[in-house]
């Protein structure tokens, strides 16, 4: 009844399930699924990822146009493993987009930091800031060579200039991307801002950057999420009470550095403390 | 215009409250939706030890309905007191603690690991209707249930008003909630969510929340609302508190509710559409109506629609 | 694409048919509804004798449903005799007589008053929440009143199915459709109005309906429908047709009543947004949802979700 | 919830009380109403009237324009009378509108059939054509002086010629509107168009004379009617099946000319006929 044109029943909160078009395998434990569907996300928006008799869980957008929608996902427990087992044709439930996304200025210079499969989103953002001539370096970073994700995509966007760390050296600077983006900028390099996704300690080690050097930041958090339009409360965030679903999960650092709990614990589906 | 509301001796510096089960489990969260405006906040349904909720989708809507079926997750008491002392801490406006168990016996005990902390008011959570396959008919649908609960937590809740959460889904609200009343009820809220209801995925052909279905709350159950307010404002002559939830959106339908009955305002799923500001949007428009109207004092409105000419 | 369902040997040319109480109080308007493509007809709730409606306002809605008290207003018997008759004669698509009664005695005389005019089915309304305060609680809300009704009907009825029209406004609907099929029904329609609800004119401080309190219908009430539905077709182990009704506006909400259970379709409260057109334009749209996933005959969603995999 | 600029509840279907701004003594039995709240309504549209704890009637928009709303009413029975003894500032309920409307295109030339309360939508009708630059003719018709109405407002309104007629010749001719109306036609008068408002039975006369004439004319039906919105099926006209709520009250004489029932009957709230 959401649509007005059509009386079909897309409402971004209600999940309704859509056939994998196509999938890629990224590494061994990362896949990519793509979906012949328009959601209308920005970069950093996430997206509520359902497969029936299993969990619903939200995932970054890879990249979204007006025809298709990706996902980029690290199969890691038992709902990410039956999705990495799904083929093509078979339904996925999806609902959203939701929650905030990054945003920059046209011309700006851009540092993106990228960690695990948060390489995907900081394509899409990377693309879309493309187009609007921003000047792009980005970190990406992963345990080795065989963990890296859209080096290739990367590559290929005009514009942007990509540099590779692994913890093993196995491709590109041995140590982490943080490290990188820092030796990086004591090369007198000036940006405008540094968009980050990745594991939380990464997002720490950025946040803390942006801070001393001054450098307006936008970093993607991770909270349990069950509803992922603000009513079940189990993303907030200490002391702040905000809801990261809503007020997440982009978030510029001068709020991200107000929350006490960032990089020290998160909370269960239960509202538990769980320490990192 | 006074939005301020006393009830059994707590001030509400207005007459809306955080819902039960939306956004608050933590004491940041509380902190938070009182900063946005609200008279008072809830807490999500406190058990004595962990309950598991039910795997996702849990909560899902449309524009006329949303349909959750969370489980009612909870850390249990421990979390609770954790949560609850911070909170106590600043209080910016009053905390209603409610809370659930599987037993009689264990609302009691719930009751009495809860009272400790000194919330304002209890809300007792006896009409869930998301767990009724592990829990069974919820004790809210027969009026001997909903009294032995009243009853037990009554024994140990000391001078802490006791509120009961009714159930919508009953023949006669009215006979449950006088049960309750004279097993000792301080006051009620109502009303829970409706249904339960189903919405099936039509490509996969499976219900959509995990759980199945799910309980009904948003606009489509306002109306459904009303009604029980006012069955339960009536067999209750009036006498006992209603903490009225249900579909409210707009300042209009807190007004509609107050006039069935509701003392103060329940807003849960609006949060969904009209983001954390709707306790102040509400308020303003409570004001704004009132002011055109020359009500003076919101508490006039309470149960107008039971007095000849409405006054 | 197959649309046409042939239920208990009488062929629907879609699975689309007019609710009771809306619009059909003529044999011209059973046509007139029949030309704007609905696959049936069901006729205002009968009586045996002459029965007043409520006072006005009886019907009122908002875009999240709607609410009525009409109270059931019929001419009795005479009149349907002259309509039913004149309808007879073209009987562009099949009639389903709705009836209703204030005792089991008179359930079985309406029936057999009305069974003599050949309608393709009858369906048995006992769960109108408008007319409780004349004649109490529904016959729906108990399982043995609910059995006597459908008994004393199917001692008349002949080889008319009798389709049993249930509230959903009970605790266990499911036994309550048990009973039935076990008194003999032959299907059920699935569901009446939801409540009842009230609304409250914030001005006058007075329930807006004449009688007060009126039964939901409209978007809102669809989960519950489909909540219902599934319930009644579980209970029934598929085997007796389901008339669902509730909350329909689009093809997709047919769809999604069919997956859970239900046969045909009743639209009711959609004229009212959709207008005429609605019965048309929801087999447009269920035949485009088919055609684009493969569905070659509607037939094969009715219950889709209770079959593994759906199929 | 319906207006989506104030969050008020304001919804054509949902009965709302006002306060009656002013009250007008039209004649003996008729009062006019006016209450300070637009609906938008265009001529011969309806609102439902509900007076709270007596009965919700169908009544014609005498006036609406973006500030104010005016029913003028015939105290006949319970509710009528009722409304009748209501005081300024009193309350009473209104939602719409309903129906449809009079058409006209600018320049024609109107002739308007106005009898009983028929005058007040007549009036709308003429003023709001006259700024379409009309000429307009309109036929007033009443038992006696007494009970005219809308003759001086008439009057008042640039383009309109009163023709007035009563029953008894206590003022204007003596007889009816209609027979006025076709003497005048006979005169070689050419019209557009004929809008009638009244009892049926002058309808009646109106769509005999349109027919024959071969002149247009749209006429307003009135049949019980509880939603107003095409729920009930109350108001439905044999052998169409159509809802005078959606299809009507205004009708083409096309159409009204296959309504069979049309000056023969009508149904009362149980559905019977009731022969006029
Ligand atoms: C905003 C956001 C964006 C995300 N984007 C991506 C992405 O693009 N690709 C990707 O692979 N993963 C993404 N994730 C993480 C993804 O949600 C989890 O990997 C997934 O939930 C694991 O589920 P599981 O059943 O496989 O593992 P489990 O064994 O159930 O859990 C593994 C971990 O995932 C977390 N998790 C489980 N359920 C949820 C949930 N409902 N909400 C949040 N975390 C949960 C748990 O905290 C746990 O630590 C994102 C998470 C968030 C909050
Ligand atoms: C489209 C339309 C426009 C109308 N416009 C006007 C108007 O501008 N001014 C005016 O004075 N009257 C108007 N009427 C008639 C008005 O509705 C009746 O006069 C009024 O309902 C009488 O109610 P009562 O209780 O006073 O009389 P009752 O004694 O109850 O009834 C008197 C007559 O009014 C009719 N009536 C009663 N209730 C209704 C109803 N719900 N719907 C239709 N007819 C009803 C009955 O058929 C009866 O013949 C209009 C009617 C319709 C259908
Ligand atoms: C997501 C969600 C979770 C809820 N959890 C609880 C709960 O834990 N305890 C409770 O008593 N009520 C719970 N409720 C019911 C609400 O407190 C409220 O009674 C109901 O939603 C109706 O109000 P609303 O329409 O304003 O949301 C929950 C409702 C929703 C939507
Ligand atoms: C105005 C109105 C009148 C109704 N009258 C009857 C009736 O006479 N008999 C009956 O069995 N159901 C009656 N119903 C119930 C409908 O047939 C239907 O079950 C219900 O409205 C849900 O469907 P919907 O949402 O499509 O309207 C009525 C509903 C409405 C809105
Ligand atoms: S995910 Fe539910 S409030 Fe954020
Ligand atoms: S008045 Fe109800 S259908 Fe026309």
């Amino acid at each position: 009844m959401a649509c007005k044109n059509c009386h079909c029943r897309r409402s971004p909160k209600l999940p309704q399930t859509y056939r994998i078009a196509s999938i890629r395998k990224e590494t061994e434990h990362v896949q990519t699924f793509t979906f012949d569907v328009s959601f209308g996300a920005k970069p950093g928006q996430f997206i509520m990822v359902w497969l029936p008799g299993v969990d619903e869980v939200p995932m970054s957008v890879a990249y979204s146009d007006d025809k298709i929608l990706k996902i980029t996902f690290f199969a890691v427990g038992d709902m990410t493993q039956k999705l990495a087992a799904c083929k093509v044709g078979d339904l996925v439930g999806l609902r959203g987009p939701f929650g905030t996304h990054y945003e920059w200025e046209p011309k700006q210079h851009l540092a993106l930091v990228a960690g695990g499969y948060g390489a995907a989103p900081m394509y899409f953002a990377a693309k879309e800031a493309a187009k609007d001539k921003c000047a792009i370096d980005i970190f990406v970073g992963a345990r080795s060579k065989e963990h890296l994700l859209y080096i290739k995509e990367l590559s290929s966007l005009k514009g942007v200039i990509v540099h590779v760390a692994t913890d093993d050296g196995s491709q590109g600077r041995k140590g982490t991307n943080v490290d990188d983006l820092v030796s990086w900028l004591a090369e007198a390099k000036k940006v405008d801002q540094i968009f980050a996704c990745g594991p939380e300690r990464m997002l720490v080690a950025v946040s803390q950057v942006s801070a001393q050097q001054h450098i307006p930041s936008q970093l993607s958090l991770e909270r349990y999420m069950k509803c992922g339009y603000g009513l079940c409360g189990n993303c907030v965030v200490d002391p702040l009470g905000i809801r990261l679903c809503i007020d997440g999960p982009v978030v510029k650092n001068d709020l991200c550095q107000q929350i006490t709990e960032f990089g020290k614990y998160h909370r269960d589906d239960l509202g538990k403390k769980k320490t990192f | 215009m006074n939005l301020t509301q006393t009830i059994l001796g707590v001030e509400f510096k207005n007459p809306t409250v955080l819902a039960s089960g939306i956004w608050g489990i933590t004491a940041s969260s509380w902190k938070r939706v009182a900063a946005n405006g609200a008279g008072g906040v809830t807490t999500k349904s406190l058990w004595l030890r962990e309950h598991k909720g039910h795997p996702n989708p849990t909560i899902i809507s449309n524009e006329h309905w949303t349909l959750n079926a969370v489980g009612v997750p909870d850390a249990g008491v421990e979390k609770a007191k954790e949560e609850i002392g911070e909170y106590m801490e600043e209080k910016p406006v009053p905390l209603i603690a409610n809370i659930i168990a599987d037993s009689v016996e264990n609302y009691g005990k719930t009751a009495a690991a809860i009272v400790v902390l000194q919330p304002d008011f209890l809300e007792v959570n006896i009409s869930c209707p998301n767990v009724e396959d592990e829990l069974g008919r919820p004790f809210a649908c027969s009026a001997t249930d909903a009294a032995a609960v009243t009853k037990a937590v009554k024994a140990v809740s000391g001078k802490t008003p006791v509120f009961i959460k009714l159930s919508p889904n009953v023949q006669n609200i009215a006979a449950i909630a006088l049960a309750c009343a004279q097993a000792g009820a301080d006051g009620f809220t109502a009303i829970n969510t409706v249904g339960p209801g189903m919405a099936i995925d039509l490509r996969s052909r499976r219900p959509i929340l995990a759980n199945r279905v799910g309980g009904l709350s948003g606009p489509g159950i306002k109306p459904i609302a009303v009604k029980c307010i006012a069955d339960v404002y009536a067999a209750t002559k009036g006498k006992l508190p209603i903490i009225g939830t249900g579909g409210v959106h707009t300042g209009e339908d807190a007004l509609e509710l107050m006039l069935a009955g509701a003392s103060l305002i329940g807003i849960g799923t609006a949060i969904g559409e009209r983001g954390q500001n709707v306790f102040r949007s509400v308020c303003e428009e409570m004001n704004a109506w009132c002011e055109a109207e020359g009500v003076k004092d919101i508490a006039e409105m309470v149960g107008g629609m039971h007095r000849k000419n409405g006054k």
